[in-house]
């Protein structure tokens, strides 16, 4: 494998990491605060509509993105409210939201756009277009740091390096400020908040709104930012992926990029090896399309130890049975 | 009534359904009759939807993908005066009209086409899933790239193995990317809604596409080097027109009969070079007389070159 | 010390939830432009208002009940079992492979044969997520996912490469020969006189799930090895105390509940599609998660929540049939469905509660 | 009432008028009417379940009232939450500490009370704050350590100090001395009295008629919700409040012949055990417990009693390295594993020391629990079935034995009192007649009535012929129904006594791990530096 291919596998590996790692962010915040959220698939997927839909219609990717945030807080509020206000099973909740956004997508595109759930192909100012950093042409053809930087680094849309900016800003957020003092704690025993005087209630929802903000912004880089549009269930599956890639994570934000990157290399290697030909047999696509799950499993069994999630979470918050 | 049962992947994919849809709105608008259409959600539907529409008294009724064929199979012997024409598949009734396509034929000229246009001698496959089909686009199209240039090399990607391999336009695009980076100048696409991806990033990163099924040159105009167009549109209008007396047997449509072709239009006629049309024609003219035999990967699951 | 009867809670609730999700359908097909009177009409009519119906219905309930019941086994371990797609897709396999490979003279036999295949397969993919949670930690959540991932390029694999018969385009098994078809609701109506559910895939399956049902209650409420799994699901440390293996507890629970998966595969593959098709199991694994978090993880509860979802399915289908309405309504309401039985159940028990218990005061006082 | 010290201040500074609550069909407070008079130490006493926690949760804001008006110094305040509690100046240590586990305590003390939305201006602020508190109190906590690394006690602290940091006036404590030693225990009462004499007001409850005479100025009597009396505590005596809470005379004793020690039932050779973390736990282990007698483990909390119970009930933690040899009745047992359930069959019986998360399934039936651990023995079987109509008539027999209430099998565990959650364990250990009770801290929380009751059943046992082994951290109990004391420190046995020859200064060096000769001080700073479980 020459010094190329490695740039471009890990180009595509940051592309495919973006939409794993905002929406595993996104997970983090909501989980961190004891609010279990399976439904980031479907908030996702809700977001990807609302975002392209609307950056269709003015023509503005930049409405489209905060489309799609609102389209990804709208199933937010109902996650809170079932399993905050009303304490219901999280799990249950998001399972829900995740039919929920798969069908209404494709009912409210085929209403608008009759074009059963997929909307026009976006093009100029209703996509995010890559950035090109500064010196990225200059500095071209020096060595090795050369392609680094004008290729693998430069490039990319805004919305990768918001992405990747998430991370030190969820640390900095998380470990750095009350509102993250409190977050971590409303996770761990919720009672420690509510008796220290801070409302849970409200925590809570504060968590759940950034999550859906997050995923907000990362449905909108499925359908305007990496592609440009939506397709029905485009998220193909990346919502759970993204809740492996916390769990993998022990819902940490540094070792969430870690993660998510390893699933967005995963992926990028076997896009860019699809038929490996050991010599005595050619390993069926199939096997390499699976790969990324098959080596998930096994680092996950070598490598990684136990993972406890926050002790509150997936449970409501009760004072009074 | 005629009517109209799209398969899994649901009438708008932009590609195989939506051609069949195509088609049928045709008929609607020239005869302002009315049809029944039907979108599958699961497998069990397929014969519940067959036998309702018949017992409705629907004729004929028209589906659209292989999945059809052994239920149709079953059912069809129950309904012998309702006519059924089953696409993409072959199903030996006597109310029964298979329309079979000569993918290969039109894939190999895609090929053609694309050797013709790569600068670099290397040019690209999308598929959809790893399944037999799509094989028989992509071994088409690898005899048409090798039989224009020996020494071109095609690179060959799969999206997956679920069904939101046909619905990920993230990952169609990705893949390309990954084969541009390996020389890829044009790159053909056979993978329903993944396929909107690949186009999308194969225009994105100025080179040329070839779009499956309907003609999406449209898409991305001056980009879309040409579609491999199915006619299934044809076949369905054929089957609406012709109503009840819908001729059973096997109708094969190929590069001959015009069932399958390469489009050509004002999109990509800017792509399209004296050259590369005089070879897309010698080739037509080849298959048809038989100079040159296109080999159907589905005979015997494999293809002659790679 | 109930705040409310139990009626209320079992049954009132629910319905007045139920209620509630189809008042919001209701509102939803309006927005689209149609009249949601009449497609519950359609609905109601197409799904159980003939045995045709009725027949497809139970189909489609036959399937999330084995689901449901996997969901359900592991969940009382305190495992949530998300890989029940890959499962029953392994149990398709094991069925196909079974029926396939041995001429078995007659269709019961066959169907202990594929039970037995179904199950062991099913069981075999829960297996190794299972191990790894109970001997290296690795979370279940993420490998049953993963499995389903795997599970879906291994049957890819087995169809296109291995099992398709020569010739055949269509990425499927050969069909099972004839001995080995299962008997319809339909055939077995026949022989008793009347007629009932023609043509419909509605089968012996049927009979099977309700009586897992029942063995599932019996293993979970009735036997020592329930009693485990229900005190290690609650408590850990509870359980080494009281001298229960979690790694036993942890791998029995799996094996069971991708058994469960698996045994779907007679239903659908053996009793219906009569071949192995690659979009088999469709999404029941998942629906089972909804089935059993709905049906409280109790058999009663999934079998009714599993009718429920039938429901959704066949009436589903007949209103795209006969009404303008596209497949994804029928997706939106099984989430409103969800959603208000599962998730926002509390909001109609708080205000019950308060009822009750005024009314309760009020006789009191 | 009267008022104590600091009378001659006339606005009580807490006064309650009329508080009701009710938790669904449950009438926890009934029409309650208190009155603290400013700078006093309040003692509040009732059964378990009495409503005492309910009540200073509505003080604190943590439920609300159904009805009723509560005045801080002598002004009406709507308490609507902990927030406004906490501005009113009332801190609460509440019987369940509400502390964030993986938090540092610095982390724990500025939870809520921040200043500014970064933590780093806080933390530091809060640092020095707490380096005063300490000191003014000696409070003395390491601000870095996480919570889960710290004893009860110094958990406690943490709890303390968080409140002191709020500036709290009044100072409630709900139950803070079940899980202290009596050392620790006698630290805490002399912080108190120093801050009451600061002039802040202090409600304390507890279960230990002891600590009311030794401490409290005033106390009251909660029953089924109401309260019965308020007295001055010089005014009255241990066995009368007794009654009033109870409503029936108790025996404040335990009431045993000497013990008739027979056949030695479980020796312990050599026993170490290092953990998971590679911390030697257990630094070699010699024990005897004849038939027939009550070996008492005393100690603070985290020198080992916990390995030691779990080894012999047959669960150590995962991970732990085991060595020695340990023999029942003579025969080895094998130390390998986890294996409670071989260690029934042998006739071992094990009480743990937290009933709530070892010792019950809370969602269980009390039913199901009478039977748990003991689940697979043959008279609950019913072919491949349980007998559940055995189990539950089994249950009811001990839930009448032991005078269970409410009597209701069907109730799940989590709905019972815990002194009645502690019955039903004791029922289903002792019933079993074993040769070998294992016994950790059998009344924790749990109110005298019951403690009378558990007791008696240890002293039955006993009497039978049969062997226990009694960790406890309370010193009365261990010296009351103890035929001979262990005292077990960082891992080892310091020494052993018999009870009448033991004096708790005595017990106490012991259990700071300092021969009684050493002098005295020593022993209270070596306490403190253990004083951090790991
Ligand atoms: N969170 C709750 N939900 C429902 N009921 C409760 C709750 N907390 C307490 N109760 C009820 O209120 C009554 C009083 O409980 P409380 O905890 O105040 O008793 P207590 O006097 O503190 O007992 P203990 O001595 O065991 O601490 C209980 O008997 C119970 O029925
Ligand atoms: N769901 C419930 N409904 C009614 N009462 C309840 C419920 N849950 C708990 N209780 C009541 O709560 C009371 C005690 O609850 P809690 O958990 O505070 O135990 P506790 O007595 O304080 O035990 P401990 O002293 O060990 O902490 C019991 O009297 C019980 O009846
Ligand atoms: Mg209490
Ligand atoms: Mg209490």
């Amino acid at each position: 494998m020459d010094f190329s291919t490695i740039i471009a596998i890990l180009d595509s590996a940051l592309r495919l990491m973006t939409p794993l790692l905002l929406a595993c962010l996104a997970g983090l915040y909501s989980e961190r605060a004891g609010v279990f959220d399976i439904g980031l698939e479907g908030k996702m997927l809700m977001a990807a509509f609302t975002s392209a839909s609307v950056a269709y219609v003015t023509g503005n990717v930049w409405l489209g993105l905060l489309a799609g945030i609102a389209g990804s807080l709208m199933l937010s509020l109902i996650h809170g409210l079932a399993s905050i206000t009303f304490r219901g099973n999280q799990l249950i909740s998001g399972v829900a939201i995740n039919f929920l956004a798969a069908g209404l997508t494709v009912l409210l595109g085929q209403k608008i756009f009759g074009l059963s759930g997929r909307t026009p192909s976006l093009e100029g100012g209703a996509r995010f277009n890559a950035i090109t950093l500064p010196f990225a042409d200059s500095l071209r053809d020096v060595p090795v740091i050369g392609p680094i930087y004008s290729e693998l680094i430069s490039g990319h849309t805004i919305l990768v390096y918001v992405a990747v900016l998430c991370v030190p800003l969820t640390w900095w957020v998380l470990y750095r400020t009350r509102f993250g003092l409190r977050l971590r704690a409303v996770g761990e025993n919720p009672a420690s908040v509510d008796t220290a005087g801070v409302s849970v209630t409200r925590m809570r929802y504060a968590a759940v709104a950034i999550c859906g903000v997050l995923c907000g912004i990362a449905g909108a880089y499925l359908a305007t930012g990496i592609s440009a549009g939506f397709v029905k269930d485009m998220t193909a599956g990346r919502g759970y992926i993204a809740l492996a890639a916390l769990i993998f994570a022990k819902w940490r934000p540094w070792p969430a990029l870690f993660a998510t990157l390893l699933f967005g290399l995963m992926e990028a290697v076997s896009n860019r090896f699809p038929n490996l030909d050991l010599g005595f047999v050619t390993v069926p696509s199939m096997f390499m399309n699976a790969l990324p799950y098959i080596l998930t499993v096994i680092i996950l069994a070598g490598f990684v130890g136990r993972a406890i999630p926050p002790r509150a979470g997936g449970e409501p918050y009760v004072k009074e049975r | 009534d005629p009517a109209l049962i799209f398969d899994l992947g649901g009438k708008f994919d932009k590609s195989f359904n939506e051609a069949a849809y195509v088609g049928a709105e045709r008929w609607k608008a020239e005869t302002g009759g009315t049809y029944k259409e039907l979108e599958m959600q699961s497998e069990a539907q397929r014969e519940q939807a067959l036998r309702r529409l018949a017992e409705t008294g629907a004729n004929p009724i028209v589906m659209t993908g292989f999945a059809f064929g052994e239920v149709l199979g079953k059912i069809a012997p129950d309904y012998p005066d309702t006519k059924f024409v089953i696409i993409d598949m072959v199903v030996e009734q006597p109310n029964v009209q298979s329309v079979v396509f000569a993918e290969p034929e039109g894939s190999y000229l895609a090929g053609v086409m694309a050797a013709k246009a790569s600068k670099s001698g290397t040019v690209s496959f999308v598929g959809g899933m790893d399944v037999p089909l799509i094989h028989k686009f992509e071994c088409g199209y690898v005899q048409g790239v090798k039989a224009t240039n020996p020494d071109a090399k095609v690179l060959i990607n799969y999206t997956g193995t679920t069904p939101t391999a046909w619905n990920d336009p993230v990952k169609g695009g990705e893949l390309v990317k990954a084969q541009i980076s390996q020389g890829s100048d044009v790159v053909y696409a056979a993978a329903g809604g993944t396929g909107i991806g690949v186009l999308q990033a194969a225009a994105d990163a100025n080179i040329l596409s070839i779009g499956v099924d309907s003609n999406q040159n449209h898409l991305h105009p001056g980009k879309v080097l040409t579609s491999m167009v199915k006619g299934v549109d044809n076949s369905v209008y054929d089957a609406f027109k012709a109503g009840a007396d819908v001729a059973p047997g096997i109708k094969v449509m190929d590069l001959a009969s015009g069932g399958v072709s390469v489009a050509m239009d004002d999109n990509n006629k800017p792509l399209v070079t004296p050259d590369m049309q005089a070879a897309v024609d010698a080739a037509t003219k080849g298959i048809i007389d038989g100079t040159i035999k296109v080999h159907d990967y589905m005979t015997d699951n494999t293809c002659p070159v790679q | 010390m109930d705040k409310m009867p139990r009626w209320a809670d079992v049954i009132l609730t629910p319905l007045i939830s139920l209620f509630l999700a189809f008042a919001i359908s209701a509102l939803v097909i309006l927005a689209i432009g149609e009249s949601p009177v009449e497609a519950l009409k359609i609905m109601v009519e197409g799904a159980l208002g003939s045995s045709y119906g009725w027949g497809y219905t139970l189909y489609y309930t036959t399937n999330f009940v084995f689901t449901g019941l996997a969901v359900m086994v592991a969940y009382h371990a305190g495992l949530f079992n998300i890989g029940g797609e890959g499962q029953a897709m392994l149990g398709g396999l094991g069925v196909a492979l079974v029926l396939l490979a041995v001429p078995w003279p007659h269709w019961s036999l066959a169907l202990i044969g594929a039970m037995a295949a179904a199950a062991l397969f099913g069981a075999l993919w829960a297996l190794i997520p299972a191990w790894l949670q109970a001997r290296r930690g690795s979370h279940i959540v993420i490998t049953t996912i993963m499995f389903n991932f795997i599970a879906a390029g291994l049957l890819n694999y087995m169809l296109v490469y291995v099992l398709r018969p020569q010739g055949s385009g269509d990425p499927a098994s050969a069909s099972f020969p004839p001995a080995t078809h299962l008997p319809k609701l339909y055939d077995m109506a026949l022989a008793m006189g009347f007629e009932w559910g023609k043509n419909t895939p509605a089968n012996i399956s049927l009979f099977i799930a309700i009586a897992a049902c029942v063995l599932i209650w019996l293993l979970i409420w009735r036997t020592r090895l329930g009693y485990e799994i229900r005190a290690f699901g609650k408590s850990e440390p509870a359980a080494l105390y009281a001298g229960i293996s979690p790694v036993r507890i942890t791998v029995l629970a799996m094996l069971i509940s991708g058994a469960l998966a698996g045994l779907m595969a007679i239903n659908n593959v053996m009793g219906e599609a009569e071949r192995l098709v690659l979009n088999a199991a469709e999404g029941a694994g998942f629906i089972g998660i909804a089935v059993a978090l709905m049906g409280r993880n109790h058999p009663f509860g999934i079998f009714l929540a599993a009718l429920l979802f039938g429901f959704l399915y066949q009436g589903g289908l007949e209103l795209a049939l006969w009404a303008n309405i596209p497949r994804e309504l029928i997706v939106v309401i099984q989430a409103l469905v969800i959603l208000f039985t599962g998730a926002l159940d509390n909001m109609v028990r708080m205000p019950l509660e308060r009822l009750f218990l005024s009314i309760r005061r009020k006789r009191g006082a | 009432m009267t008022a104590g010290p600091g009378a001659e201040n006339a606005t009580p500074a807490i006064e309650l008028r009329g508080i009701s609550k009710a938790f669904g069909p449950v009438q926890a407070n009934k029409g309650i009417n208190l009155s603290v008079p400013r700078g006093t130490i309040h003692g509040i006493i009732g059964e378990n379940g009495a409503g005492k926690s309910t009540l200073m949760s509505i003080l604190y804001g943590f439920y609300r009232p159904d009805s009723g008006e509560i005045l801080i110094g002598g002004k009406p305040i709507a308490i609507t939450d902990s927030q406004t509690a906490i501005r009113a100046g009332i801190g609460m240590v509440f019987q369940h500490f509400k502390l964030v586990q993986n938090f540092t305590v610095l982390e724990n003390i500025i939870l809520g009370a921040e200043e500014g939305p970064m933590l780093k201006t806080s933390l530091g602020r809060a640092r020095a704050e707490l380096k005063r508190l300490a000191d003014e109190y000696e409070l003395q906590v390491d601000p870095d350590a996480p919570i889960e690394e710290l004893s009860v006690g110094h958990q406690q602290r943490v709890e303390i100090l968080k409140a002191l940091y709020r500036r709290a006036d009044i100072l409630i404590l709900d139950e803070p001395t079940g899980v202290l030693t009596p050392a620790e225990a006698d630290h805490l009462f002399r912080i108190l009295r120093g801050l009451r004499d600061e002039g802040k007001t202090i409600i304390l409850i507890t279960h230990k008629l002891r600590e009311i005479m030794e401490i409290t100025d005033n106390v009251s009597v909660m029953r089924r919700g109401e309260m019965v009396t308020s007295v001055k505590t010089a005014e009255t005596n241990p066995a009368q409040l007794a009654e009033l809470m109870v409503g029936r005379k108790v025996l404040l004793r335990v009431d045993k012949a000497p013990a008739q020690p027979g056949a030695p039932v479980l020796e312990v050779r050599g026993l170490r055990m290092v953990d998971a973390d590679g911390v030697e736990r257990l630094r070699g282990i010699d024990l005897d417990i004849r038939a027939g007698e009550i070996v008492g483990i005393a100690g603070v909390a985290g020198n080992g009693q916990t390995q030691l119970l779990e080894i012999l009930g047959g669960f150590p933690e995962a991970g732990a390295k085991l060595s020695g040899e340990v023999r029942l009745k003579g025969e080895v047992l094998a130390l390998k594993g986890s294996d409670a359930r071989a260690r029934r069959r042998a006739g071992i019986g094990h009480v743990p020391e937290d009933r709530q998360v070892e010792g019950l399934i809370m969602d269980f039936t009390a039913w199901e629990n009478a039977a748990f651990g003991y689940h697979d023995a043959p008279e609950f079987q019913n072919g491949p079935l349980m007998d559940n109509a055995a189990i539950r008539a089994d249950a009811v027999g001990k839930i009448e034995r032991f005078d269970v209430r409410p009597p209701n099998p069907d109730l799940a565990a989590k709905n019972f009192s815990g002194g009645n959650q502690q019955k039903i364990v004791v029922a289903r250990e002792v019933e079993r007649n074993p040769d070998l009770l294992l016994i950790g801290q059998p009344t924790r929380g749990v109110d005298i009535g019951a403690i009378e009751f558990i007791h008696k059943r240890i002293v039955e046992l006993r009497d039978a012929g049969r062997a226990v082994l009694l960790v406890s951290v309370e010193l009365d109990e261990i010296m009351a129904l103890s035929d001979r004391i262990a005292v077990m420190f960082d891992g080892r046995i310091m020494g052993e006594r018999l009870p009448d020859q033991a004096t708790a200064t005595d017990l106490g060096c012991l259990m700071a791990g300092v021969e009684p000769d050493g002098d005295a001080a020593a022993a209270m700073q070596a306490h403190d530096r253990t004083g951090a479980a790991r």
